[in-house]
């Protein structure tokens, strides 16, 4: 017999994650057993329960860790304290509202996924998928997998875990990218384009991975920053690792120069993955960035000061700046995405426990957002005719010239999507603003008033696009030509057969009454909104609230964090 | 203890030298008389389309099997260390081990339930 | 009745109206407009309430005080409270709205056209009433930052929805200056409380008060705010945004926009600049009060130069704003009393400038002055107040513009009298817009095609009436009013720490006794 | 053989890797440039387990090949139905997202 | 799933400080002419056994079709074989135009000599005395010896691979293509199957595991993992009934149809040597390796486990599994690809992973949980009856409802656009005349003329 000694492994703290986990795994039994007919009902129920479940744990965590200040599980493997807590309740949250819009169905009882994601676009067997109404149920276990990843993302204190982590997050999400249901060589490009990246990106982060576990003879946190204190000759292989695990880290948070693929994957990708993503990976990714920036490499601060000042000032400037050119409504958020990453990253420059509570609010304000804003979108749709010249609804018109006029026809949902890119700006009574505000007083607290301004800047110049947006949606006549549906790609997106009248739900009411000018109606507008059956509309209404309620009254989820907000070694 | 690799180097040696040899050897002694038709790939006759290099296509089948096989492969590679030290690794060991088959499991029932296995 | 929180329910009631206006059932849309002047008149009572309950004595402190954390997490406190000017402006501007309300009956579709859009205009300016009482009763700089960005929405949507034809454009270049200026001093603001003592209640006025602050941070602090202020109370090189909102605007929203926002920034540098920032404001005064005379000089010029009757009433906004600011950076008693006298006043002026512009633009369906022609003859009563209100913008002697204008430029007199004369100027040159606007627009003979105009109707009437009363009322008993600005303008010359200077020349206005300076 | 050489050596391979991501079209030949990084990771590991005298280096390259292997299945799903879309594996075929 | 990490990360810990003594042969006098002596002999072994290996076969499965196969070049036509190679040599190398030209010759080259390089682990015998130097009959052994077998066997497989595509031409690449995944879906089987063995021996040295069996060879407790093994090694080699790869009805030959002279020679050889070397994996594995079976390991207090004596049992054993070989050979079909597919992914591995299991559970309860023996063999007799009569009382599937016997059905021949004679259980609607007929006989009757149709099909 040798020296092993079974780790003690303390279970309580990990019922997040492992609820999570052991229903994607149970999804996937799901998937081989139940009956086609039955198989959505069931996933969903699963997807929701577990993820409620996951928050209902973090709950009961939440005193443990305020009086202790959280545990080691997994022999050092993973630390559940505040911050892991507050991120987890964050990205379940996220999640679970994210799956609501997975979910819903639009006319036709289409949702945003392929029929048959392997089917090659166009072929007949695609058709015969599409005809019998086959569904891609796989997307909720995946979903739920990529959550696990992020719920443990952010809990890591060793980069073992830290890279399996990563890997357990992407690589679902990578398959979600390319199962948009219209669009789909789009879709398929996304995927492939973030799955090269992303795997090129970890290659890179693994090898700085490697020279730091060469630097220090450890792949826990605690052990490489105690490491970092005394020189050992090595520190060659100190300072490039750190530079190369932390650009696998800035490529998830989407910050320059690693942003590339932001845009292309959020345009491409179904947009309730991009939703799902844009929210929930950011803040799975800023959690661990928060963790190795300040439990592995404080040693290293001075040094690292600069690459995180330079990356941040880059992300705001670029982010904003292409963000200014962009035509696509999805692009655009993709850029403001790393705009806002930008922000996020003045937070953890601060380097204090301020800054971690700013950082954690950001998050959870941005999130809320994010997920709100795309659900809204996947409601925009192209009106066209589909087979036998039934007006049919198409894709998502995310043109931003598709959106003029949406405040007259549809003011409730352009009132809510307003709402939303005003938190994104940051203006003050939303969510956004307080976030802001919170990372900025960090940063200058952290003596990085300059981060602050130029941070303000951005702001500044980021307003000229999201009011672009309003001024598109409440100041711009409807369009009277309806939009051709071409995609801009030449390959038109499968034709909606079935002559499913075009819904409108939430948002038909006002909608009937809100035409100021007696529009001559002789064509129908080329955008129309679709409510399908209510989901997306629960999670975006739940989202707008919290964009109001985290903006009016924050104090609560303020104080909260900030009484847990410590980070362990 | 001498490296136990070394005499691998050896053997390889010379396998290498015969592998070659051989070849070269057949290349050396055969005959060398090319025509046309002997250089076409054999097709029965018809001309070869398409190419096997760039177009040669093979049912997805194939790939799927690469891919089922990974994983198993990842599975039995966790395995054998395991295997290995059953005794040291105890109860502990076991159940983890026992986890870890179950979680590989499910995805080979769901493709197995799926029609991922099947050949048609 | 002490006890009551009559700064909240101010806050409070036109968030509700507003609500009222958006949740109304279908059935009750006609009756959209009764129900936002209710909302609005119920508002002026709660103003008459407050005024009571505010003790005149002692207008230099902050009374109403209503306080209450908010987010105690970032130093945060919902902190109500006012002084004397604060409660002049927020009894102007609840008076500015209920008549704009008023004057907004026919401004969006006809009466028995969809009233949808009013509904939605009516609620926007309620919504933005109660930014608007809250901004000037903020006593946290936080609450104050968050309420002068806030209101940007509302306004945004006031002139990008409902105005003219290039709305969109002035609309987006109103929000972006403003939102800049904004962002601007968030950094200010952010910076002031790391500053400050910190803590739940870091951002209170009174606890940033007298700070010992690194006189560089201070500069820049202050050069932060000040920027804000600037460009909302649009001062000469930040202006430009002013002129085309203002042409672009429907009438009510300008009115709003220039009689009531603006008065935003010069309050603040008012409230904020002066007592939080004594040193750079000293320091910052010379140049600032250079600006402010170009600010008077150069908004005359232009606004002599204007074809277009709203441009021109903006731009003599820039002029009179220049005034108002040079009075607050003379830094005498009775400049600042004058400069805080002189935001009400211009608020009542200009805002029936703008009424009555509107209202002719609403019977010609043109803003330029050379469609217009002898309309003396065919609407007496509308040219009538029109010239009344003209000269009340020129600040003749008996309405209350004079009385205020007098005290600035008196006041700066002692300190700077340079400047002073400079400024006077642009009396003079007032005198020329508003008589040649007059003689171009009303005199001469009459155009056929206007021949058929309609006089001002009694709603009408209504809508610029009590603002000419009060003008009146002003000019000839200043008393009480100056009683509410000027022991706020010695305490600022107190906390600013700079001798008072008395005016040298003419009388100083005794406080407390009716005004006698015709 | 000292340690450098195996840096050296894991440093080298690293680069082909690299290099072949960026300058190769071909979506496979890409994905193989990845592998070739990832294994070159893997013998620094081993390398520097032996030259601490731990494991936790051996041990994450298992978990390393664990991984690869698992991108190696999601990567061929989504390149086989690309391939099978466009009947072309270059990456610069795909290009519908160029902005 | 999150303990796995944990429990993986203190693995090589404890396989480390297991392993200190990881190796029971001592090549501790080993010398570098040592070690070249016994590689040269290994390979001359191994080209002589193919050599006999491919008479044998041909004997053996000439014997069993009543023919006398080889029997003109030498005694019993044993030099046969060597006359083939020798004429494979000097024939004509012809490198097929469109080939990939370098990994068309390297192909070749990989599979032999991977194949040659899996009896440097296996253990002939005992330490014996090599010209004054104490030492082991086997070239070399390590700690994971057997995961060396392993990685060789699928190096291997690229040769058959690269063979196939580099040819660029569609049945080589088919049969390559075929070959792997065949390959593959093999090993999984076989690398599960070596798991008890592992846990078994707690070694994966060869040496060890063959030392292990000094009490009683695995093949006997672990039965059901050599059956799986036995399977799963003729499908590794492409063998007969599983040759499909190289299926001549389908695919010509293969990978291997673009080949010619000593390329195509090396293919072969590699085919055989790689039976050959699965067979020794199973000697090794599950036959005890070079010890003496039972009543003679007995005599003279195991006389016959030293010296030089165990490399003959070791020869026979192996031999006995190449005589399985040819024996399946001679008396199997070969499968269909789908069946073939099918055995190995819902058959071999599942039943692998249960054993995996089961053994598992069985030596825990031994080893760890200190059950003793008896227990545990009449706890495992309940659990077998309960699983009968479990077995008894589930009622058993219903055969799939029968098809209701109809009769032939109706098709038209034209459907196709020209006309094609009907397949069983069809049958052509009645000729034009016929038809009138009938509804000549239709108008009279009292249904009428218009259920023709339902006429007929009472």
């Amino acid at each position: 017999m040798s020296g092993f000694i079974a780790p003690e492994i303390a279970w309580g703290p990990l019922v997040p994650v492992l609820v999570v986990l052991l229903a994607a795994v149970l999804g996937v039994l799901v998937e081989a057993f139940v009956p086609d007919a039955r198989r959505r009902a069931v996933q969903l129920t699963l997807t929701l329960a577990s993820l409620a479940g996951a928050l209902l744990a973090v709950a009961a965590l939440w005193s443990g860790v305020e009086e202790t200040g959280g545990t080691d599980v997994l022999g050092g493997s993973l630390v559940v304290d505040g911050p892991t807590l507050v991120l987890q309740a964050t990205i379940a949250l996220l999640a679970l509202l994210s799956t609501l819009i997975f979910a819903d169905r639009f006319a036709g009882g289409e949702d945003a996924f392929a029929p048959s994601a392997a089917a090659v676009p166009g072929s007949d067997y695609e058709e015969i998928a599409r005809r019998k109404g086959l569904r891609q149920t796989e997307v909720y276990p995946l979903l739920l997998f990529a959550t696990g990843g992020m719920m443990l993302f952010p809990a890591t204190t060793d980069l073992l875990t830290l890279f399996v982590a990563l890997e357990v997050l992407s690589l679902p999400l990578y398959l979600l990218c390319g199962m948009g249901r219209r669009r789909r060589l789009l879709s398929q490009e996304a995927s492939m384009k973030y799955f090269l990246l992303g795997a090129f990106v970890s290659a890179i982060m693994l090898f700085g991975i490697a020279l730091l576990y060469g630097y220090s003879g450890s792949l826990r946190y605690a052990d490489i920053a105690v490491a970092t204190a005394t020189p050992n000759g090595l520190e060659g292989l100190l300072v490039v690792g750190a530079l190369l695990l932390l650009a696998g880290l800035f490529f998830k948070i989407g910050a320059v120069p690693f942003h590339m693929w932001t845009p292309d994957v959020y345009q491409g990708a179904p947009t309730p993955v991009t939703g799902f993503m844009a929210a929930c990976t950011k803040v799975a990714a800023f959690g661990a960035l928060l963790r190795v920036v300040y439990g592995m490499l404080p040693g290293m601060a001075w040094d690292l000061d600069v690459v995180l000042w330079t990356v941040a000032i880059l992300t705001m400037v670029v982010g904003t700046v292409a963000a200014l050119v962009q035509t696509d409504v999805k692009r655009l958020l993709a850029y403001s995405s790393i705009a806002h990453a930008g922000f996020v990253l003045t937070g953890i420059v601060a380097l204090d426990d301020a800054g971690i509570t700013a950082v954690l609010f950001y998050l959870l304000a941005y999130g809320a957002t994010t997920v709100g804003a795309f659900g809204l979108i996947a409601l925009v749709r192209e009106q066209g005719t589909g087979d036998d010249d039934v007006p049919a609804v198409l894709g998502e018109a995310t043109r931003l010239s598709q959106w003029a006029g949406l405040g007259r026809t549809h003011p409730v949902l352009a009132v809510t999507f307003t709402l939303f890119l005003l938190s994104f700006a940051g203006i003050p009574l939303t969510a956004g603003f307080v976030g802001k505000f919170a990372v900025f007083t960090a940063a200058v607290e952290g003596g990085a008033w300059q981060l602050a301004l130029v941070g303000v800047l951005a702001s500044a110049a980021a307003a000229f696009f999201y009011v672009r947006i309003i001024v598109l949606m409440f100041f711009t006549e409807v369009p009277e030509a309806p939009v051709t549906a071409g995609t801009g790609t030449g390959v038109a997106p499968a034709a909606v057969a079935g002559s499913t009248p075009v819904v409108h739900g939430a948002t038909g009411q006002q909608a009937s009454v809100a035409t100021a000018e007696p529009v001559t109606t002789e064509r129908a507008p080329a955008t129309t909104v679709v409510a399908g059956e209510g989901l997306t509309v629960v999670a975006v209404v739940v989202c707008a609230v919290l964009t109001v309620v985290l903006g009016v009254a924050p104090s609560p989820v303020l104080d909260a964090i900030a009484s847990v907000a410590v980070l362990l070694p | 203890m001498s490296n136990p690799y070394v005499p691998l180097l050896v053997m390889i040696g010379i396998a290498a030298v015969l592998a070659l040899g051989g070849v070269g050897a057949s290349a050396i002694l055969g005959p060398k008389r090319y025509n046309r038709a002997k250089l076409e790939a054999y097709e029965c006759g018809i001309e070869p389309t398409p190419h096997a290099i760039g177009g040669g296509r093979f049912p997805i089948k194939y790939y799927l099997v690469a891919m089922t096989f990974i994983i198993f492969d990842i599975e039995v590679v966790f395995l054998y260390p395991w295997a290995v030290s059953f005794t040291e690794l105890a109860t502990f060991g076991l159940v983890s081990i026992l986890v870890f088959l179950l979680v590989i499991t499910v995805p080979f029932v769901y493709e197995w339930k799926r029609g991922g296995l099947e050949w048609d | 009745m002490s006890n009551f929180p009559w700064l909240t329910a101010l806050v409070v009631l036109p968030i509700l109206g507003a609500a009222a206006m958006w949740l109304l059932p279908a059935g009750a849309r006609p009756r959209t407009r009764v129900v936002a002047l209710g909302f609005a008149l119920v508002e002026v009572l709660l103003v008459v309430g407050a005024f009571l309950a505010f003790d005149t004595g002692a207008a230099a402190t902050h009374q109403l005080l209503d306080t209450a954390p908010w987010i105690p997490a970032l130093g945060v406190s919902w902190a109500l409270g006012v002084d004397g000017v604060g409660l002049a402006l927020i009894a102007m501007s609840v008076v500015l709205v209920a008549v704009v309300v008023l004057a907004a009956w026919r401004e969006q579709g006809s009466v028995d056209g969809p009233t949808d859009r009013l509904r939605h205009y009516l609620a926007l300016v309620l919504l933005l009433e109660a930014f608007i009482v809250l901004v000037f009763a903020a006593r946290d700089v936080f609450l104050f930052y968050v309420v002068f960005e806030a209101m940007l929405i509302p306004v945004y949507f006031m002139i990008g929805a409902f105005g003219g034809a290039q709305r969109r454009y002035a609309a987006v270049k109103f929000l972006l200056y403003s939102l800049a200026g904004g962002l601007v001093m968030l950094v200010g603001v952010i910076a002031l409380y790391l500053q400050g003592p910190g803590g739940p209640e870091g951002f209170l006025i009174e606890n940033l008060v007298g700070l010992d602050m690194d006189p560089t941070v201070e500069k820049w602090i202050f050069a932060s705010f000040f920027l804000a202020f600037a460009i909302k109370a649009p001062m000469f090189p930040v202006h430009t945004w002013l002129p085309d909102a203002a042409q672009q605007a429907p009438a009510g929203t300008s009115t709003l926009l220039v009689g009531v926002l603006d008065k935003v920034g010069t309050f603040g540098m008012l409230t904020l600049c002066l007592p939080l920032f004594p040193a750079a404001s000293r320091w910052a005064a010379p140049a600032i009060i250079v600006l402010a005379v170009v600010s008077v000089l150069y908004g005359a010029l232009l606004a002599i130069g204007q074809k277009d009757m709203m441009r021109l009433v903006a731009y003599t906004s820039v002029s009179h704003f220049g005034f108002i600011v040079l009075g607050i950076f003379a830094f005498t008693s009775t400049s600042i009393a004058g400069s805080s006298f002189y935001m009400v006043n211009h608020g009542l002026s200009t805002g029936a400038l703008f009424l009555l512009v509107g209202f002719l633009a609403a019977r010609r369906g043109s803003q330029q002055i050379v469609d217009f022609g002898g309309l003396q003859k065919v609407v007496p009563v509308l040219a009538g107040l029109f010239l009344v209100v003209g000269l009340s913008a020129l600040s003749l002697p008996g309405l209350s513009t004079f009385v205020s204008e007098f005290l600035v430029i008196v006041g700066t007199f002692a300190r700077h009298p340079a400047a002073a004369i400079v400024a006077t100027l642009g009396v003079v040159l007032a005198a020329i817009y508003v008589l040649w606007l007059y003689q171009r627009v009303f005199t001469g003979p009459v155009r056929p095609e206007l021949a058929a105009m309609t006089d001002l109707g009694t709603r009408e009437r209504w809508v610029v009436g009590p603002l000419v009363a009060l003008m009146l009322v002003l000019g000839f008993l200043p008393g009480p009013a100056l009683d509410l600005v000027r022991p706020p303008a010695l305490e600022s010359i107190a906390q600013l720490g700079v001798d008072d200077v008395e005016p040298t020349v003419l009388v100083a206005i005794p406080a407390g006794t009716e005004g006698s300076d015709q | 053989m000292s340690l450098t050489h195996y840096l050296v050596l894991a440093a080298i391979l690293f680069a082909i890797g690299a290099t072949t991501v960026l300058l190769r079209r071909n979506a496979i030949i890409v994905f193989m440039g990845v592998e070739l990084m990832l294994n070159s990771t893997n013998l620094l590991l081993v390398t520097f387990s032996r030259f601490h005298g731990n494991l936790s280096g051996q041990v994450l390259a298992f978990f390393v090949m664990v991984v690869a292997a698992a991108e190696v299945v999601v990567g061929l799903a989504i390149i086989v139905t690309i391939f099978r879309t466009r009947r072309s594996a270059s990456v610069d075929d795909v290009n519908l997202l160029k902005s | 799933m999150s303990v796995l990490p944990t429990v993986l990360a203190a693995l090589p810990t404890a396989v480390g400080d297991g392993a200190v003594a990881p190796v029971t042969a001592d090549f501790s006098q080993d010398v570098f002419w040592v070690w070249l002596l016994k590689a040269v002999g290994i390979i001359v072994f191994l080209l002589t056994s193919v050599l006999i290996a491919i008479w044998f076969e041909r004997r053996v499965v000439g014997r069993m079709q009543l023919r006398p196969g080889p029997n003109v070049h030498g005694p019993f036509g044993l030099l046969q074989s060597l006359a083939d190679a020798m004429k494979l040599l000097v024939k004509e190398d012809v490198t097929v135009k469109a080939a990939d030209k370098l990994v068309y010759i390297l192909a070749p080259m990989i599979a032999v000599l991977c194949s040659l390089l899996v009896y440097a682990v296996i253990p002939f015998g005992p330490e014996v005395n090599m010209f004054g130097v104490i030492t082991p009959l086997q070239l070399t052994d390590f700690s994971v010896a057997v995961l060396y077998i392993l990685a060789c066997a699928a190096v291997g497989v690229y040769g058959i691979v690269l063979g196939g595509w580099s040819s660029n031409s569609t049945y080589p690449l088919l049969g390559g293509v075929r070959s792997t995944a065949q390959v593959i879906s093999y090993e999984l089987a076989m690398g599960l199957s070596l798991v008890s063995v592992f846990i078994m021996a707690g070694s994966m040295s060869t040496s060890q595991i063959v030392d292990s069996q000094t009490q009683i060879w695995w093949f006997l407790p672990l039965l059901p993992a050599f059956v799986i093994y036995v399977i799963s090694m003729v499908g590794e080699t492409n063998r007969l009934p599983f040759d499909l790869p190289e299926a001549e009805g389908e695919l010509v030959g293969g990978y291997t149809t673009e080949y010619s002279s000593m390329k195509f020679a090396w293919f072969f050889l590699a085919e055989y040597i790689n039976m050959l070397n699965v067979s020794a994996v199973a000697t090794t594995l599950f036959f005890g390796g070079w010890r003496a079976p039972w009543p003679i390991s007995a005599i003279n207090d195991g006389m016959f486990n030293t010296g030089w004596w165990p490399f003959l049992w070791f020869v026979a054993k192996v031999w006995l599994f190449m005589f399985v070989f040819v024996w399946i050979r001679g008396s199997v079909l070969r499968f269909r690809y789908d069946q073939f597919m099918k055995i190995g992914w819902k058959v071999l591995i599942p039943a692998a992973l249960v054993w995996v299991v089961c053994v598992t559970l069985v030596q825990a309860a031994r080893q760890l949980w200190d059950v003793d023996l008896r227990t545990l063999l009449f706890t495992l007799a309940g659990v077998v009856l309960v699983g009968l009569v479990i077995s008894f009382l589930v009622p058993e599937k219903k055969p799939p409802a029968e098809e209701e016997p109809t009769g032939p059905k109706e098709f038209d021949p034209f459907a196709g656009g020209y006309p094609v004679p009907p397949l069983p259980g069809q049958v052509l609607p009645p000729s034009p005349r016929a038809q009138r007929r009938l509804a000549a006989a239709e108008a009279a009757g009292p249904s009428g003329p218009e259920t023709p149709l339902e006429v007929r099909g009472g």
